[in-house]
């Protein structure tokens, strides 16, 4: 009781919460959850990605997709390390995942299908979760929020990097810029549908009053939608909404009923890739056991021979 | 003897050599992003990927001006027939499991740290500061992958066993390091750069210290003969091929 | 309403699925030439794969005429962009173990039955032909991977859970067979073939009863959607492609 | 004695043997080791052509590949069959191949590079391999004899259709000319090998005595290289021998010098693909082994059901 007042006053003093300190098991719980789906999310993200490394359309795009998905593995350590502090083990966390009991973001759940895909990604579901992730930089938790202020920036860049890749085949044959269209009209409703449920139909209140999250979701998908507008039509892209429209009286763009049922589907384990995603991340996992248990059995042994020498 | 549109086609065969030894190996070293057996590992193997795919870009760069004719690092890594392809052999074999994913990179790297050092001294100035490059590159892949032939081989008897064959398995492709011809005469004689046969001791003395702190036995050399780096390639390389080619192909002159 | 340069767009795309099912379920289970259980199945497949090639070539003939810009089978087979393949989601994904195989080919094969069936009635007098022909080796086809899920359903545990897991699995991709749209509502209304959406209870029958004889549960329908026959693949499209079009792609326009 | 008395008059009056008849136990086994490496060799060798069977060039071809890939297969059930008529089984044989322990012909642990070397197989391996096979359609064990004259049958068949893909190879472009080429150069004096050591060399005498080698080795080739050269020269392809000539006063061509040492290589295991071979064939047989066993189940299981309902 008093450490809660404590607690709530630093809160509302705006203060970061650091590991030593007390908290609520409540907070901590959904500190857990909330860090841990997002480094699953970086974890399985890397595949969709990978799928094009091998096929990559040219070797300076080769290395800057390496690199990207390299960064995004290692934001999942990052993330890790930052649910770590909470008091659990990433092995724990990681076998949750593997076991379909921990969730990641749904939009890894769809396919990358074409080159222009890898652009896409980049551009509408790194924008996206710069969009989600911004306001986490502050969020109460100090060691949640300064990993997000570096996986910010690396979004940004991997973001930049996304809409050049596009610029670049939008230049290019009529066949490439098909390409880009394709993959924008895949990408875009679920882009959309990062942003989470209706703030109406939204549960977490919590996650506001302990300062983890900041904006609504309806409030970040309308500030994605605005930013993208305008980088579409550079893009010379259609956006695959036909009510897509300034409202000059809302000063915002209105857009189209998301379809929640597909939504859900996804979320429920029956997007196209659910399956796949979590078979390959197990396969590797599987597959290196004996790697680990190596890793494990030769630091012992080398440990009795140092301590022997000693 | 130096820089670019060079009279002498062995060395562009030499660079060629070079070149395609770090394309092909970063080509299936990038394979396991994603897939390794902890997360370390897949930005391990991904950084290792990024600085061979950095180095084949340097080298295919420098070869296209040798050969004069234009061609630039896409189109020479994606466009070449198979034949035209000059990697050795053992980089072009599948990763299969990461223990001899692991023994090639310690062969193979202990390989580039002999060649890039000595390579730091070519006649061909561009040559030789790539080389100054990749040496550090190559120095830390050989000694990543030797702490882990290191770690299976000293880990569990499974571990062992598993390392153990995958070098029994490879081991005979090493035998195509250190086949000479006169590309490797040519060069040598231009001061380009070592021909093969010099650098098998060197190599041994990487080698052998970590097999024995691996608890490893090196196989005897056997009269298995592969060609690679002349231009004759395994089963593997066709259908590593289909893959990387794949886009270069489907959309011929596209910029990307 | 038959035979060449119809004006009917719904025509050649109804053409297309049909030949891109087989092109492309032949492609994969030519994947497991000399790599089978037992040897007879090596000949089993093999003999399937090329049933399956034999009728993609009659079908991709006809369509290249339905659609008279004068592409032969090749280079429909061969030559389109992965967008442009019409083939059902479920025969593209990868083979993995015998017992993902068979029940592939089990719930493909009776959907073929059952469509041939009423294809040999069709308006396309040419299309029907093939479907007389087609029917017989897709009745073979079914009964024989019937055989082996009963055999591998009612075997050993090991064999039942795995076969099992495959049929959780690939059991969500039939939903697309069953999947309408307005090309199959034209086909239909002109005579050409079947609605997708009409075949489902007929097929039930067909499968269950093989389910129900190998002691396998038949998973419920969940809203997973794919969407390969409207032209949108699943991520392994795109590896099969690069090496079924490789040599094409590599030597355009050559002649084999 | 008696028995041994017979079984000679019958090889020398050219009769056949049959699986009831009493022979020699050399005979026996010498029979099993030859019929079971050659069935071995037609289940390895569906390997080096399966390598293409993915990226065959047009669908005719590919249907072509397969068939004959099929017929392999064939030919190693009919020989594995023949091979149990003198009492071991084939399970026994083929796994005494995947443990190293049995021989096939060394021609197959060469690798298949390019489009050309399926034709190249055809024309040049199955020439041989005709070459060899002919005069055991005549041997004095029965079921070998016979399985063969099926077997020489299916090869001619195949022989000619690698030669018609050569020839439509060489009237096409330079690349396609210069593949056959580079085919032709690397499969042209293994297939020389195949006829095995010179005369001079060559053990297994019995073979001879026995009726089941009827031809020498030597004159085999010769035979081969007679009859290549010709067709050879209406593909228009350069054979890699430049001792290769006319020899008017023997009747024959002349050619040059065997590597003896790379043969010997080859079949002590030391060849490109010797390893990758078996441990395909030990792959697929490992990963089948579930499947074979459940086949056993359910059969036990349909034995007991179909006794109770009887």
């Amino acid at each position: 009781p008093a450490y809660q007042a404590e607690f709530d006053a630093r809160i509302d003093a705006g203060d970061f919460i650091e590991p030593k300190d007390w908290m609520p098991e409540a907070y901590r719980k959904t500190l857990v959850r909330q860090i841990s789906q997002h480094a699953h999310s970086e974890i399985v993200g890397m595949l969709p990605e990978g799928n094009w490394i091998t096929r990559a359309p040219s070797l300076k795009r080769k290395a800057i997709l390496l690199a990207k998905v390299q960064d995004e593995g290692g934001h999942g350590l990052y993330l890790y390390a930052a649910a770590e502090t909470l008091g659990v083990s990433r092995d724990e966390l990681y076998e949750a995942l593997l076991a379909g009991r921990a969730k990641y973001s749904s939009i890894f759940n769809y396919p990358t299908l074409n080159w222009a895909d890898i652009g896409v990604i980049g551009w509408l579901v790194d924008g996206a979760a710069i969009m989600n992730q911004i306001p986490l930089c502050k969020c109460s938790y100090g060691p949640y929020a300064r990993a997000m202020i570096r996986v910010c920036k690396e979004e940004s860049f991997h973001q930049r990097q996304g809409y050049d890749l596009l610029l670049t085949m939008m230049r290019g044959t009529p066949e490439q810029q098909e390409m880009v269209q394709d993959a924008v009209n895949r990408w875009w409703w679920p882009s959309i549908m990062m942003f989470g449920p209706h703030d109406s139909d939204s549960v977490h209140t919590e996650t506001t009053r302990w300062g983890i999250k900041r904006i609504s979701n309806d409030d970040l998908r309308q500030k994605f939608v605005d930013a993208t507008v305008k980088q579409a039509e550079v893009l010379g892209v259609t956006l695959p909404d036909p009510a897509l429209k300034w409202n000059e009286a809302r000063g915002h763009y209105d857009f189209g009923a998301i379809d929640w049922d597909e939504f859900r589907a996804v979320v429920g384990g029956h997007g196209q890739c659910n399956v796949d995603r979590i078979a390959a991340r197990r396969k590797a996992w599987e597959d290196g056991a004996w790697v680990r248990e190596a890793a494990v059995a030769h630091a012992e042994k080398q440990a009795v021979r140092d301590k022997a020498a000693a | 003897m130096t820089q670019a549109n060079s009279a002498n086609p062995a060395h562009l065969e030499y660079v060629l050599r070079l070149a395609d030894n770090v394309l092909i190996l970063g080509q299936r070293i990038s394979e396991w992003c994603g897939h390794a057996p902890v997360i370390e590992e897949d930005l391990a193997l991904s950084n290792m990927a990024l600085d061979l795919i950095g180095q084949a870009r340097l080298l295919l760069t420098h070869a296209g001006r040798l050969e004069g004719r234009g061609r630039d690092e896409d189109q020479l890594a994606f466009l070449r027939v198979e034949r035209d392809y000059r990697n050795l052999t053992l980089v072009e074999v599948p990763n299969q499991d990461f223990g001899r994913t692991v023994v090639r990179n310690m062969l193979f790297g202990a390989f580039q740290v002999v060649l890039w050092e000595r390579l730091t001294a070519s006649a061909d100035s561009e040559l030789a500061a790539i080389a100054a490059k990749s040496l550090k590159e190559a120095r830390y892949h050989f000694s990543h992958a030797a702490e882990w032939v290191v770690r299976l081989g000293d880990g569990t008897a499974l571990s062992h066993d598993k390392v153990q064959a995958a070098l029994d398995e490879l081991w005979p492709y090493t035998n195509e390091f250190f086949a000479s011809d006169e590309t490797d005469a040519a060069a040598a004689a231009a001061g380009i750069g070592p021909a093969s046969n010099t650098l098998e001791a060197d190599w041994e003395n990487a080698v052998l210290p970590v097999l024995a702190q691996a608890t490893l036995v090196a196989p005897a050399r056997t009269p298995f003969k592969t060609f690679g780096k002349f231009g004759r390639h395994s089963e593997h390389m066709g259908h590593l091929l289909a893959t990387m080619q794949y886009m270069q192909r489907t959309y011929p002159g596209a910029q990307w």
